[in-house]
């Protein structure tokens, strides 16, 4: 038992999280006395909170690691959990009148949802395997719960269903590659990892005599082992082909404000994670998953491409479409360069400022019979609500990758590092995937501003058009001022290298 | 012998003993005792009616609540002993950490106290 | 560095017009009329501060001029405009046609104004920054955005069938220029900038990446321009487009591709596109003599008027490729000319679709009779589409014959016989829609040209003439520029090994 | 071959002698609390109890053997056989089997296992699946609903059993039951008070009255014993989850249930009344073996077992709950807080290891 | 025989391949999935112990604790989203989640 091992841990690296987490449970107190009529004080609170925690980050950063190692706060983690906290913080803040009028305005929706983040930023903080997974499931398991929280309704519960089994396997392949990971090099510290495979003498995975950590430049066999269960593990958290098959039913099945906090927030801290794991401490052996990254890329691009063609509900849409980005994204990771992180930093702050914008849009097609969620139900927007139909038309064309908005930056920017690694096919493909996808993006502006209307929608509640008008800003005017955002994106991607 | 050995073979034979005599018994019976099976005799016990649907049947929702309340104070229990027996040797740094995860657990136990999920009427 | 930013004052001039437009609230036709002057100033005065652009351009100097830089993406993907020579007409072209297509939508829009407009306007602004951006992600950034207004344009104002259009339009599009974006990122990655002038001026890409960029910026640049055989979305966009939408089409955005030919292709990949000159013949002539023929059949005025454009683009990109200085500068003189021309035959198509409804050559006959100012206004526009001597039709295409001549004369007799082609289709519509006896009922009450009209036929008349009398008002500030490209691209292939064709290129010239 | 034999076999032989030894002993101790708790529940309602088979009925138990030996053993036609005859099966010998490292005396344990207190919790966790087992193979209402109520009684109570446990290894510093005994003679509040040899006052049930107040409870729960076998309660479920069973089957079931009622006055004896130690640790009774001690103590906790099943009423099922989630879970909580914390406080945490033997 | 590690990973991997064929091939009841997810981590705490011993490295036991914890947590939450489904369903037969297909 060492000295340093029972020292206090240095909290404040992790200060916005513990924030975070003694206000969720202050307010679950809260909303445990207070009953039902707490809910609007506790969803003021959460969103809060979590604007706070932003600014933490934001202003008075404390780089460092903490609780012997297995926390890292620096300016990757900094700049991923900002992107986390605003996905998580407009959810929240998307969802108040949706809960209302589906009747699930419940105070345990924004506790959990900021318990999910904690999560998160857990895992883009992860320096160690055990404290990576902790976060994995802190969040995972928040989210099963979100999943199926209209509880009265099948959809709901049934989403809820298909993403505990999905996400449970798929944390149990997370685990059983980590157990690889551990046996072979001997360590769950990134550090220790990263050392156990350069350095021969490091690594006590040689005692099994199976087979040392590196052979030929090449990491073990159980090493390769875990490196392929571990990212088919987070290959299901972000969605990438071929486990994918929760995605679309979820994100249908689940209700709306829900699904725009799937599609945005944990999508991102998954990535990260993803980014820290193989960077960090897999980085020496780049060639052993750089093909595995590149094959579920490409498959994530094509089937985002093709299978949302055929797609009538604007949600499920979604869904392909962000299995389509999770594929550009890994090609950034593809890449294995810094200027790949970079990319793919970029690219996820866009696919943020896209999807929150698209999925505003999603949680304002209500009529008066109800929220309506079929591509139909979208025609002649451009008629009765011209802004609504430019606004969600230049996040689809964003989407799409046209230029100047920010998916196109987003794209080329992760394009340009994989073709700097050499990977000239997986930019090609990606390209023409992104021609294919275009097809469907398209479907939704023709259908908005070709098409005469069928209704009209009710008018967007305040918040929305907030949200709305926001994330479009941002995805329609980056390209005037991009330095802000592309210096602390090369900020944090310079410090994974 | 080895030392773990020589601490867990006995457990395993006396599990093994146990066993013998288990099934000694239960045996027993279908060897020495009188056997005249019938329909009836064969039939549910439902106090004098004849079962009319599956006895396996929906049940109350709260003795789920239980298993699961079981499975989170128990595990904490899994944690509590290590924890417990290694006292000495933690310091105050291992009372304040057991002391957040147990005042975790309590907030927990709060909310579901308050939620009703403990009420049994 | 120039005092004044003018490239971006011109630029961005027209978002100024989307911001005063976007004030104007309500839907009555006040509004609207506020909005088409808006839309009108907006162009028209963008066109006079283009004016001082050439006013400010020295023709003598072959580098680009009145350039602005500062740092947009980091120090790696600036904001770095500028023109020379080969641009700086073809902003001038589009800044002078857009006055005269708001003007030419001002009474056949009525349905959503105000998004017409706005599309227009920022269209402009991208193609004027298409020809100004001299650096390749903002080329590429306006270049690829400009499909968002017309796919609009196409869509929401179009015919019939504009959704298949505006769709065939925008992915065959998309696709093109995906694969010059793979090339772009190549070509970082080999330069380490995307800086045109550098990239001009000092980087040589190795010979077999050549081909591939080359093949890849091809693909953007055929689709745009475009050349046969992908050249099948111009006539659906051409016929659902609205009559303006039809003009910028023709005018300008085919002309993106030839410029993009012009800039890059020739001078950045000299020993690619010397490889690949053959293989430009070919698919030119099979353009020129394929779509000539396919014209003649068509039913469908605009779409006639669609094929002439492949037709003669493809005279265009045999001049480029036979990179000589006739045959370029021949080829920028073309798509100026045929940016006037194409566009004035739209506008005249736009004049009796708007009293008719219909493109059908069928419905029309006998105009002659009681729209004699149209008639000579169209039998203009068709004399200089033919390529008439006088006209500016006649000197581009003269020009790139020449330069394709020194190079390869089956090429320049193959496209011969598409020049009687093209007179054969020309002057067989005309004769089928203005001459002939006035039969049909719902033609004998049609007006002729009104003022709006005549205000909008009539520089384009004037000009048409002009250039054709005095194609040097034109050449003189091509060709510093061109002589310099050619002088780089020469000693690019002496360099790679391929002297004898250069050799014998500059014998000739 | 020969060192074979001596390194594994006789040992093995040694392990089999001792285990046979133990089980006989315990199953006739267990025939022996069977009889005293019929009489003194007898004694109480002032009737005989079994006074015919033997001198006093002391072979009472006996002839019940024989008697379920000799029933027909009846399987319901719907049930699930194999399941049907397991579940009595695993709930002996699970009861059966946490015996093997309870020591009975110095050094009389047959495995001195050093996560002794883990074991005996896990397997006596364990003994939940006979009920459910039982239950659900039977397919008959009755016993269904009274296997589910029993298991979440049993479950309930053994949260705040495990939170005892813990209060005493906070003080103890090992798993190993040994040690746990150890430590009660090496310190505690006889030490203190200055009369180390009134060691019964060393004894945790001292200091932890309330957690030994508590387990006492747990263990009434814990083994459906009264007030609080509801799984049986005669009125509302006829016998419980053992309606359907009949023969050996059935008097396994009972025969598990007083094993693990005696291995809970084992544990009481251990956890907090010194276990084999005697109660003043002066010259006539350090004389008396510890075994005698211990078996005293045993029957002095199986004293109060019978006659809380004699004198109290029975509890409903939601007062029972209530008491075991509202009452023993916050109480034993806070208990672990304040047991740990005083220990912190005052400097007495065990030393690193335990205190040895 | 000695038993290796090698022996310890081949049981977890059985172990492993039962649970994922027992989430995928089966087609009959929830709740068999939901004891299958539980056989994964049962087998993935085998791998970790067994390298924990094997290496006499303490820090996989930890690991393997955090598993168990989780595991039960998970089997919580799953439990109680089968609950709720089968309220609003009236079925947890595997065939019958199936409103929403893609």
């Amino acid at each position: 038992m060492t000295a340093e091992l029972l020292a206090m841990p240095d909290l404040m690296p992790a200060l916005p999280e513990i924030l975070l987490v003694l206000g969720a449970l202050a307010l679950l107190m809260v909303g445990a006395f207070g009953g039902e009529k707490s809910t609007p004080l506790v969803t003021g609170i959460c969103v809060a909170l979590l604007t706070v925690a932003g600014l933490i980050l934001l202003v008075s950063p404390h780089y460092g690691t903490t609780f012997n190692g297995a926390f890292v706060q620096d300016a990757f983690s900094q700049y991923m959990k900002v992107l986390v906290l605003i996905g998580s913080g407009f959810a929240i803040a998307m969802s108040v009148a949706y809960a209302r009028s589906q009747n699930f305005d419940r105070f345990e929706y924004p506790i959990l949802i900021v318990l999910a983040t904690v999560g998160m930023m857990l895992m883009l903080s992860a320096n160690d395997l055990i404290s990576m997974y902790l976060g994995v499931e802190l969040q995972s398991l928040a989210l099963y719960v979100v999943a199926s929280i209209n509880r009265d309704s099948v959809r709901s519960t049934e989403a809820g269903l298909k993403y505990f089994v999905l996400g449970a396997l798929s944390s149990g392949m997370l685990l059983y590659g980590m157990s690889f990971i551990y046996g072979f090099t001997g360590h769950t510290d990134f550090v220790g990892i990263a050392s156990a495979l350069t350095d021969e003498q490091a690594s006590r995975g040689l005692v099994f005599g199976i087979a040392g950590p590196l052979i030929d430049e090449r990491a073990s066999l159980g090493v390769v082992f875990g490196i392929v269960f571990m990212l088919a593990g987070i290959a299901f958290k972000i969605s990438a082909v071929p486990f994918h098959m929760w995605t679309p039913d979820v994100y249908e099945g689940a209700p709306t404000p829900v699904t725009a906090f799937f599609a945005a927030a944990p999508k991102i801290a998954a990535f990260g994670m993803l980014v820290r794991v193989l960077i960090e401490a897999l980085g020496d052996v780049t060639t052993d998953w750089q093909q595995i990254v590149v094959f579920i890329s490409i498959a994530s691009m094509g089937l985002g491409a093709f299978a949302a063609i055929g797609q009538k509900n604007i949600k499920r849409l979604m869904a392909y479409s962000s299995i389509g980005n999770m594929g550009y994204a890994l090609v950034g990771l593809a890449a294995g360069t810094q200027a790949g992180v970079h990319g793919l930093i970029v690219f996820m702050t866009a696919y943020l400022a896209m999807t929150l914008g698209a999925f505003a849009c999603i949680l304002s097609m209500r009529r008066k019979e109800g929220m309506v969620e079929e591509i139909s139900d979208l025609a002649g927007l451009s008629k009765t609500n011209l802004p609504m139909a430019m606004l969600l038309a230049v996040i689809m064309f964003s989407l799409t990758g046209l230029p100047p908005l920010i998916g196109f930056f987003g794209k080329f920017y992760v394009f340009i590092a994989a073709m700097e690694a050499g990977l000239v096919p997986l930019v090609v493909i990606g390209l023409v995937a992104s021609v294919v996808a275009a097809y469907y993006y398209l479907r939704v502006i023709k259908v908005m501003f070709f098409d005469e209307p069928t209704g009209e929608f009710l008018p967007m509640s305040g918040e929305m058009k907030i949200v709305l008008g926001l994330s479009s800003a941002v995805v329609g005017l980056f390209f005037i001022m991009p330095e802000p955002i592309m210096n602390a994106a090369a900020n944090a991607a310079s410090v994974l290298f | 012998m080895e030392d773990l050995l020589r601490e867990y073979i006995p457990i395993v034979v006396f599990i093994g003993v146990a066993l013998v005599i288990g099934l000694a018994l239960l045996i027993a019976p279908f060897i020495v005792a009188f056997k005249n099976p019938d329909s009836e005799k064969l039939s549910a016990y439902e106090c004098g009616f004849n079962a009319f649907d599956d006895a396996r049947m929906k049940f109350d929702i709260r003795f789920y609540l239980v298993s699961i309340l079981f499975i989170i104070f128990d595990l904490e229990v899994a944690f509590l002993f290590p924890w417990a027996v290694a006292y000495g040797a933690l310091g105050w740094f291992g009372f304040i950490s057991m002391m957040i995860f147990l005042g975790v657990l309590t907030i927990g136990f709060i909310y579901e106290w308050k939620k009703g999920a403990l009420e049994w009427d | 560095m120039n005092d004044w930013s003018i490239l971006s004052i011109t630029t961005f001039l027209p978002l100024v017009g989307v911001f005063f437009i976007l004030l104007v609230r309500g839907d009555d036709p006040d509004a609207k009329t506020n909005i088409r002057r808006v839309a009108l100033i907006t162009t028209s005065f963008t066109f006079i501060v283009s004016l001082f652009i050439w006013g400010g351009f020295t023709n003598e100097n072959p580098g680009f001029q009145m350039v602005e830089k500062y740092n947009w993406f980091g120090e790696t993907f600036t904001y770095h405009m500028g023109v020379d020579g080969i641009s700086m007409l073809f902003v001038i072209l589009t800044t002078f046609l857009m006055p005269l297509c708001i003007l030419a939508s001002w009474e056949s829009i009525q349905d959503r104004v105000k998004e017409y407009m706005i599309a227009f306007l920022v269209l402009e602004t991208l193609m004027i920054g298409v020809f100004c951006s001299l650096d390749l992600v903002l080329f590429y950034v306006f270049f690829e955005a400009g499909l968002i207004p017309m796919f609009l344009i196409i869509g929401v104002w179009g015919g019939p069938r504009r959704v298949y259009a505006s769709y065939k339009f925008f992915l065959y599009t998309l696709l093109g220029s995906v694969l010059m974006l793979a090339a772009i990122m190549a070509m970082y990655w080999q330069a380490g900038t995307l800086d045109i002038p550098t990239l001009l001026n000092e980087s040589e890409f190795p010979a077999a990446m050549q081909t591939w960029l080359w093949l890849a910026f091809f693909a953007s640049f055929a689709v745009k321009m475009p050349m046969w055989p992908v050249h099948t979305w111009l006539p659906d966009a051409h016929v659902e487009a609205p009559t303006a939408g039809s003009v910028v089409l023709a005018a300008i955005l085919l002309k993106m591709g030839g410029y993009g030919f012009i800039r890059f292709s020739l001078p950045m990949f000299p020993i690619a596109s010397d490889m690949f000159a053959p293989f430009i013949f070919t698919l030119s002539v099979v353009a020129i003599i394929y779509t000539s023929l396919v014209a003649l059949a068509q039913e469908d005025i605009k779409k006639l008027i669609a094929y002439s454009s492949v037709a003669h683009m493809g005279f265009v990109t045999m001049g480029i490729f036979s990179a000589n200085a006739q045959g370029i500068e021949g080829a920028i003189f073309m798509m100026l000319a045929h940016g006037l021309i194409s566009g004035a035959l739209f506008l005249c198509v736009g004049v009796i679709y708007d009293r008719m409804h219909t493109r059908q050559i069928s419905a029309y006959g006998g105009l002659v009779n009681n729209m004699p100012r149209y008639a000579v206004a169209f039998m203009i526009f068709t004399m200089a589409n033919v390529g008439l001597p006088g006209t500016a039709g006649f000197v581009g295409e003269f020009l790139t014959m020449v330069g394709v001549f020194q190079v390869n004369t089956w090429v320049a007799f193959f496209a011969a016989t598409g020049v009687i082609l093209s007179a054969a289709y020309a002057l067989f519509l005309y004769r089928r829609v203005v001459f002939g006896a006035l039969e049909k009922e719902s033609l004998k009450s049609m007006l002729d040209l009104n003022g709006r009209e005549k205000l909008i036929l009539a520089p384009l008349i004037i000009l048409t003439i002009f250039f054709g009398f005095y194609p040097a008002a034109v050449l003189d500030v091509t060709s510093a520029s061109v002589d310099a490209l050619i002088t780089n691209y020469n000693a690019a292939l002496d360099a790679g090994g391929l002297g004898a064709h250069a050799a014998a290129a500059v014998s000739s010239h | 071959m020969e060192s074979f034999f001596w390194d594994y076999g006789w040992p093995l032989i040694v392990m089999l002698l001792q285990s046979v030894l133990l089980m006989v002993v315990l199953l006739l101790i267990v025939a022996y609390i069977l009889y005293a708790d019929r009489k003194i529940w007898a004694a109480v309602q002032i009737r005989r109890g079994p006074n015919v088979v033997g001198p006093w009925g002391l072979l009472q138990s006996f002839a019940d053997l024989l008697k379920f030996v000799l029933k027909e053993p009846v399987i319901p036609s719907g049930s699930d056989k194999f399941l049907f005859l397991f579940a009595p099966l695993v709930t002996v010998v699970l009861s059966l089997a946490a015996w093997v490292v309870i020591p009975v005396a110095d050094g009389w344990v047959i495995a001195n296992i050093n996560v002794g207190i883990l074991y005996v919790f896990a397997i006596s966790s364990l003994g939940v699946y006979g009920v459910i087992i039982g239950g659900w193979a039977s397919n008959s209402k009755y016993p269904f609903l009274s296997a589910l109520r029993s298991a979440a009684q049993m479950v309930s109570y053994e949260v705040s059993i495990g939170f005892v446990i813990v209060t005493v290894l906070l003080c103890v510093g090992s798993l190993n039951l040994t040690e746990i005994v150890y430590a009660q003679q090496a310190r505690g509040l006889a030490h203190m008070l200055g009369v180390p040899w009134l060691s019964i006052l060393n004894w945790y049930w001292l200091p932890l009255f309330p957690m030994f107040v508590v387990f006492f409870v747990s263990a009434l729960a814990e083994t459906n014993r009264p007030p609080f076998d509801l799984a049986e309660a005669e009125s509302e479920l006829v016998a419980g989850f053992m309606v359907e069973y009949g023969s050996t089957p059935y008097m396994m079931f009972m025969l598990g249930e007083y094993v693990a009622i005696s291995l809970m006055c084992a544990l009481m004896t251990i956890l907090f009344m010194g276990g084999w130690l005697p109660p003043v640790d002066i010259a006539p009774f350090t004389w008396v073996p510890g075994i005698v001690w211990f078996l005293l103590k045993c029957l002095l906790v199986f004293f109060f077992i019978s006659m809380a099943k004699a004198m109290v009423p029975r509890y409903r099922y939601d007062q029972l709950m209530r008491l075991g989630w509202k009452v023993f879970l916050p109480l034993s909580l806070g208990m672990v807080f304040v047991v740990a914390f005083v220990l912190m406080f005052m400097g007495w945490t065990p030393p690193v290891g335990g205190f040895g033997a | 025989m000695e038993i290796g590690i090698a022996h310890y990973l081949g049981v977890a991997a059985i172990l492993f391949t039962i649970g994922i064929f027992g989430i995928f091939l089966n087609r009959k009841n929830v709740i068999v999935i939901l004891m299958s997810i539980e056989l994964l981590l049962l087998a993935v705490n085998i791998n970790l112990v067994a390298f924990s011993y094997f290496m006499q490295d303490m820090v996989g036991q930890i690991f393997a604790l955090l598993v168990l914890t989780v595991a039960a947590a998970e089997a919580a939450i799953g439990l109680a989203i089968l609950v709720v489904y089968f309220r609003n369903r009236g079925s947890i037969a595997v065939e019958d989640i199936n409103m929403m297909k893609g």
